[in-house]
């Protein structure tokens, strides 16, 4: 029996406590082999053994959920026998080491959760949040994660349609790359991963397995320190050319009745594959690693359990059904063996070379592992901020040149023209607008996708900001006339064992918790990724919601642009000019301070089902929600996408700056024909008739006008500057 | 007209283009599989977009390889309409039914944008239904559209009027002379880069891609 | 038998690559360099024993596939 | 002075394109490949006129641009 001392245990990233519980679990010391799949299993990565306590707060029914978190992917169903399988997932770590394959694999990853359970990719959407723009690291880090998130996706023939950048100093050592996507499936064809049943062969298919990105999954529950630049521990590279037709043969396989389960190798490989279906199935799982296709020489159990060699599956077939599935594997050129077997003993064993090298009980390997209520402490409230104590700037029409042409807020054009976002034909609003939407192929139904978080108010009150990001998602969908279904999120905060990131976790859930019961917008799957912090400096807390909806008829779809001149212009919700934490206080005051616009969510869903009723009745021309730089850089969206000017009249009972910078909740621009605004009934909803849309400038009576055009290059310099002569 | 789609690994264009095909003219194409040997009886070949072979190595290079490919170059040579859009466009360079070669693109970077075209050539089975010098809008979406040749090829290629597309305004990948599609000289064998199959009805923001299947289908059926 | 195979545009050929990289360099601060040219280099190993079958076969597969032989040229060396 | 650049993928690391290609060459009745790897080939000119200077120069626009050195070795030739 060998000991493992101290420094084995600390290298594979587990307590002295964890350990014992390890040692009572086995009855025994483990070996090495049987250490890494402890180690791997029981990773905040794999175990959220920090979050899952608080996770459960989240709402997770429906009445269109068919499958929450859980699983490989969320799904709900979307009408007609057909459903949406979605998920979100971060490739944080390794896309800071190596940008290109960092990114790229994310995208891999989240594409296999989702077509792992038989649905077809159709929507690839990314969050990516990059330090300071002038950091010297960032431009190489922004080229990077861009190229790999196209040359991946691309690659795939899946349209990457929407997402969201942001620049932040917080994010200097630490990015986040969060990759979503959306899949179609048959209600009656979703594949899970419980491996049932005694005696069934478990199949391997898709690439070789070689010393990929070992300790990956502990890697990314560890937070840097100075040497991580030095160390670069092996990233994996990506292979999309083995994924598209892992992906064709999966779903041909899924056409045909023989698979039980089904499961990706993503983190932790073999590993977490072989557990989870083992364990769900509530059976035991032997394994041949003599079996296993590899690609290097002498590799040892401990190798093959822990690499995270990409673009493989793990199955579970109905016996007598090998060949099929071998034929079809081998048409697409992939590998496809044997390696094991499922069994009644409720352990995972495996053999290598002939000599048993691991015999662990699932049922421990489960039930013990860690789960920590950590210490924490709420943010202190951040003082309210009347619009009266944020000077008036000098000139409001520069004030929204500089607004546009800022990190935030200036177009994404050059992000994402570097993706395919019209492959598959049916992408009928393109990035740009509130949500991206894509046809349901052969229907008249789409569905609409966004993402979507505001860090800095998630920072200065968790609750609220969490509550916010939720909601805002809600209004993009609606935005563009969809009803908001379901959502998946990707938590990324910094370290859980300091109770300030603890309170910032558990607030901002708390926030999303309420929004979507409120909304009626359950969560369906999702991913936490802690110990984004280098140095003991955190990320702000970004919990990035993925909003996905559905449009009955996708005929009735709105878009942002102003559709023609002489139309009346008016704006849906409440207008307090609430400057605390806006883009214009901290851009154009210099002041990063004060609390975030609160979210009344009664009144998010009242003006939202209001505007989508509008859309529906085929009345509106055009909409857009207020977000990030309030009412003044929506009506630029807006004239930017058309070419098309607006005139716009200010109120008397706020300061000008405050009503056209102030980042209030739960307000849509929206505009009409003079004949249907006349008989525009609101009833009680506050509804303001700002003006009409014509000319070349906007205009905002008496204070400033700009014109279109330069708003448009204002809008369009900011990555060009950047990336400019960025390999 | 009864027409093919080559599916070659990690073709992915391969249904849009089955799509628009079947959508104007009425009938499915075939979906050929790039490891037959046989074709089938077709008025039309279509070697349709994607990243076959993953791109790897050069951009159509092992595509061209492919066995159907012997096929597909023999009923071009006869005169089979054939029609290769992005990545088919490429493949048809590597096997040589189409002179010059598509390089990476100038600014190093996947482009994907919708840019206007001019039609040069409305001499062809491809282009008939266009006016000459008409202006559509098509989306791009490739890594690798920089066209080139020699000069001398590039000379010829103009003075025979193979070109049939140009980018009329900025040109988005560096390619030769603006040249977003050449045909061959006996203006069968059409490569372009543009997708005109995902600019077939209005929901997709435009409709500027019909016209060439609607010509297809026109003069084949 | 391992073979090393360079496979460089001919002259006369744009090479937008290179192009590009000798644009980052400059940007970068790298002063006085030229002529960037961007080429591929391939390593295999391949079973013939003699040199002259070994360089025979590798010389098709540059004809077939390695090489596009329009733009490019390629150079086989053997280890001996 | 020129100088060659040899960018190539560091031992274990996946090479899908060199996969690709060794299985083309198969597909293409080219047997007994194997190991099949690929690199890039970099040539230039540089003008500093000692070789110290530029190798030194050289190995840092490795660094900072033409190799990844996460997953890439580089090795620089100069011509005499
Ligand atoms: N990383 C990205 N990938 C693709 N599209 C993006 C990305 N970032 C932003 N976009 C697109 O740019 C547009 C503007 O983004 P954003 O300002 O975040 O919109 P909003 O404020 O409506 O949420 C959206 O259509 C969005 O989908
Ligand atoms: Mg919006």
């Amino acid at each position: 029996m060998n000991s493992n001392t101290d420094a084995v245990i600390a290298e594979h990233g587990l307590s002295r406590d964890e350990y014992d519980t390890i040692v009572r679990s086995l009855n025994r010391e483990p070996n090495l082999t049987e250490l890494g799949i402890f180690s791997v299993m029981w990773s905040e990565h794999c175990s959220y053994k920090s979050s899952r306590l608080h996770l459960k707060k989240l709402p997770t029914e429906g009445p269109c959920v068919i499958q929450g978190p859980g699983e490989n992917a969320g799904v709900i169903d979307i009408g007609d026998g057909q459903a949406a399988i979605f998920k979100m997932e971060s490739h944080n770590h390794p896309s800071y080491i190596e940008p290109y394959q960092g990114a790229a694999t994310g995208v891999g990853g989240i594409m296999r959760d989702v077509f792992t359970m038989g649905a077809r990719p159709v929507a690839l959407l990314n969050a990516l949040r990059f330090g300071a723009a002038d950091h010297p690291k960032t431009r190489h880090l922004v080229g990077g994660v861009v190229a790999g998130i196209g040359g991946y996706g691309n690659c795939m023939g899946v349209p990457t349609v929407g997402g969201e950048v942001n620049f932040d100093k917080s994010y200097n050592g630490n990015i986040l790359v969060n990759a979503m996507c959306v899949g179609l499936a048959d209600t009656d064809n979703i594949f899970y991963s419980a491996a049932k049943g005694v005696g069934n062969p478990v199949v391997y298919v898709g690439s070789k397995t070689g010393r990929d990105g070992i300790h990956g999954a502990t890697m990314a529950s560890a937070e840097f320190d100075d040497d991580s630049d030095e160390k670069r521990p092996t990233v994996q590279v990506g292979d999309p050319f083995t994924e598209k037709l892992l992906l064709e043969a999966c779903l041909e396989l899924m056409a045909e009745d023989v698979i039980i389960a089904i499961q990706d190798m993503g983190a932790a490989g073999l590993t977490s594959s072989a557990v989870e279906m083992a364990s769900k199935g509530e059976t035991g799982l032997e394994l041949d690693l003599d079996q296993v296709p590899q690609r290097e020489e002498n590799m040892t159990a401990y190798e093959m359990m822990l690499s995270e060699s990409q673009e493989r599956m793990l199955m579970v077939l109905k016996p007598g059904h090998e060949d099929i599935g071998r034929h079809i594997f081998e048409k697409w050129g992939l590998d496809f063996a044997i390696i094991g077997i499922t069994t009644d003993t409720s352990h995972l064993t495996l053999r290598h070379k002939g000599e048993e090298v691991a015999d662990i009980p699932l049922g421990p390997l489960a039930d013990f592992a860690p789960l920590y209520d950590r210490p924490h402490v709420a943010t202190p409230k951040a003082e309210y901020i009347s619009p009266d104590d944020v000077p008036a700037p000098n000139d409001l029409g520069e004030a929204l040149l500089k607004l546009l042409g800022g990190s935030e807020l200036s177009s994404r054009r050059w992000v994402y023209e570097q993706y395919d976002y019209t492959v598959m034909a049916d992408t009928v609003q393109r990035p740009g607008g509130d949500a991206a939407v894509v046809r349901v192929h052969g229907t008249t139904k789409a569905l609409a996708v966004c993402t979507d978080v505001t860090p800095r108010y998630c920072q200065a009150d968790p609750f609220e900001g969490g509550k916010q990001a939720v909601a805002e998602t809600w209004r993009n969908l609606t935005a563009v006339g969809a009803d908001p279904l379901a959502y998946t999120d990707c938590l990324n905060f910094g370290s859980p064992e300091r109770p300030e990131i603890m309170g910032q976790f558990i607030g901002c859930i708390d926030g999303m918790a309420e929004a979507s019961g409120a909304l009626g917008y359950p969560v369906v799957s999702g991913n936490v990724s802690f110990y984004n912090e280098t140095n003991g400096i955190g990320v702000k807390p970004t919990p990035a919601i993925g909003g996905v909806g559905v449009l009955p008829d996708v005929s009735q779809m709105a878009t942002i642009a102003f559709k023609a001149e002489d139309e009346v212009i008016f704006l849906v919700g409440e207008t307090r000019g609430h400057l605390g934490q806006s883009l214009f206080l901290r851009d154009i005051a210099g002041r990063e301070e004060g609390a975030p616009p609160p979210v009344n969510l009664a009144t998010e869903k009242r003006n939202g089902d209001f505007v989508r009723g509008l859309i529906r009745s085929g009345k509106i021309t055009a909409v857009h929600d207020c977000s990030d730089g309030g009412l003044a850089t929506a009506l630029a969206d807006m004239a930017m996408a058309s070419g098309i000017g607006a005139t716009i009249d200010l109120p008397d009972d706020l300061p000008a700056h405050a009503f056209l910078f102030g980042e209030d909740q739960a307000r849509y621009v929206v505009t009409m024909s003079a004949a249907d605004a006349d008989t525009l009934e609101a009833g009680d909803l506050p509804v303001l008739r700002l003006g009409t849309t014509g000319g070349s400038c906007l205009t905002f009576d008496g204070v400033a006008e700009v014109m279109v055009e330069a708003l448009r290059s204002a809008h369009e310099g900011f990555f060009e500057g950047l990336m400019h002569d960025q390999l | 007209m009864k027409s093919a789609v080559i599916v070659f690994p990690a073709s992915n264009c391969d249904r849009d283009a089955a799509v628009a095909l079947e959508r104007i003219s009425g009938s499915k194409p075939h979906m050929v599989w790039h490891g037959d040997s046989d074709l089938p009886e077709v008025d039309l070949i279509v070697l349709p977009g994607g990243f076959s072979y993953g791109d790897y190595l050069r951009c159509g290079a092992m595509a061209s390889q492919s066995p159907i490919m012997k096929e597909v170059i023999k009923k071009a040579k006869a005169g089979t309409p054939t029609l290769g859009i992005c990545n088919g466009f490429q493949v048809l360079t590597e096997c040589g039914l189409l002179p010059g070669v598509l390089m990476r693109n100038a600014g190093l970077h996947f482009v994907c944008k919708t840019v206007p075209l001019s039609v040069e050539n409305t001499d062809t089975v491809f282009t008939s239904k266009y006016g000459q010098g008409e202006v559509i809008d098509v989306p791009i979406a490739h890594h690798d559209g920089n066209y080139f040749a020699d000069a001398d090829t590039l000379d010829r290629v103009e003075g025979e009027g193979q070109v049939a597309f140009r980018y009329a305004n900025d040109n988005p990948n560096g390619s030769a002379r603006d040249i977003a599609g050449i045909v061959n000289a006996k203006s069968n064998v059409l490569g372009l880069m543009p997708h005109p199959e995902r600019v077939i009805d209005q929901q997709l923001g435009g409709t500027d891609g019909a016209p060439l299947f609607a010509a297809l289908t026109e003069a084949l059926s | 038998m391992k073979a090393r195979i360079h496979i460089t545009l001919k002259a006369g050929v744009l090479d937008p690559e290179g192009k590009a990289i000798e644009n980052a360099l400059g940007s970068l601060g790298f002063d006085g360099v030229n002529d960037v040219r961007k080429g591929k280099y391939i390593e295999l190993e391949i079973a013939d024993s003699d040199e002259t079958t070994a360089r025979d076969n590798l010389t098709r597969m540059c004809e077939a596939l390695l090489a596009n032989t329009v733009i490019e040229n390629y150079a086989i060396d053997l280890e001996a």
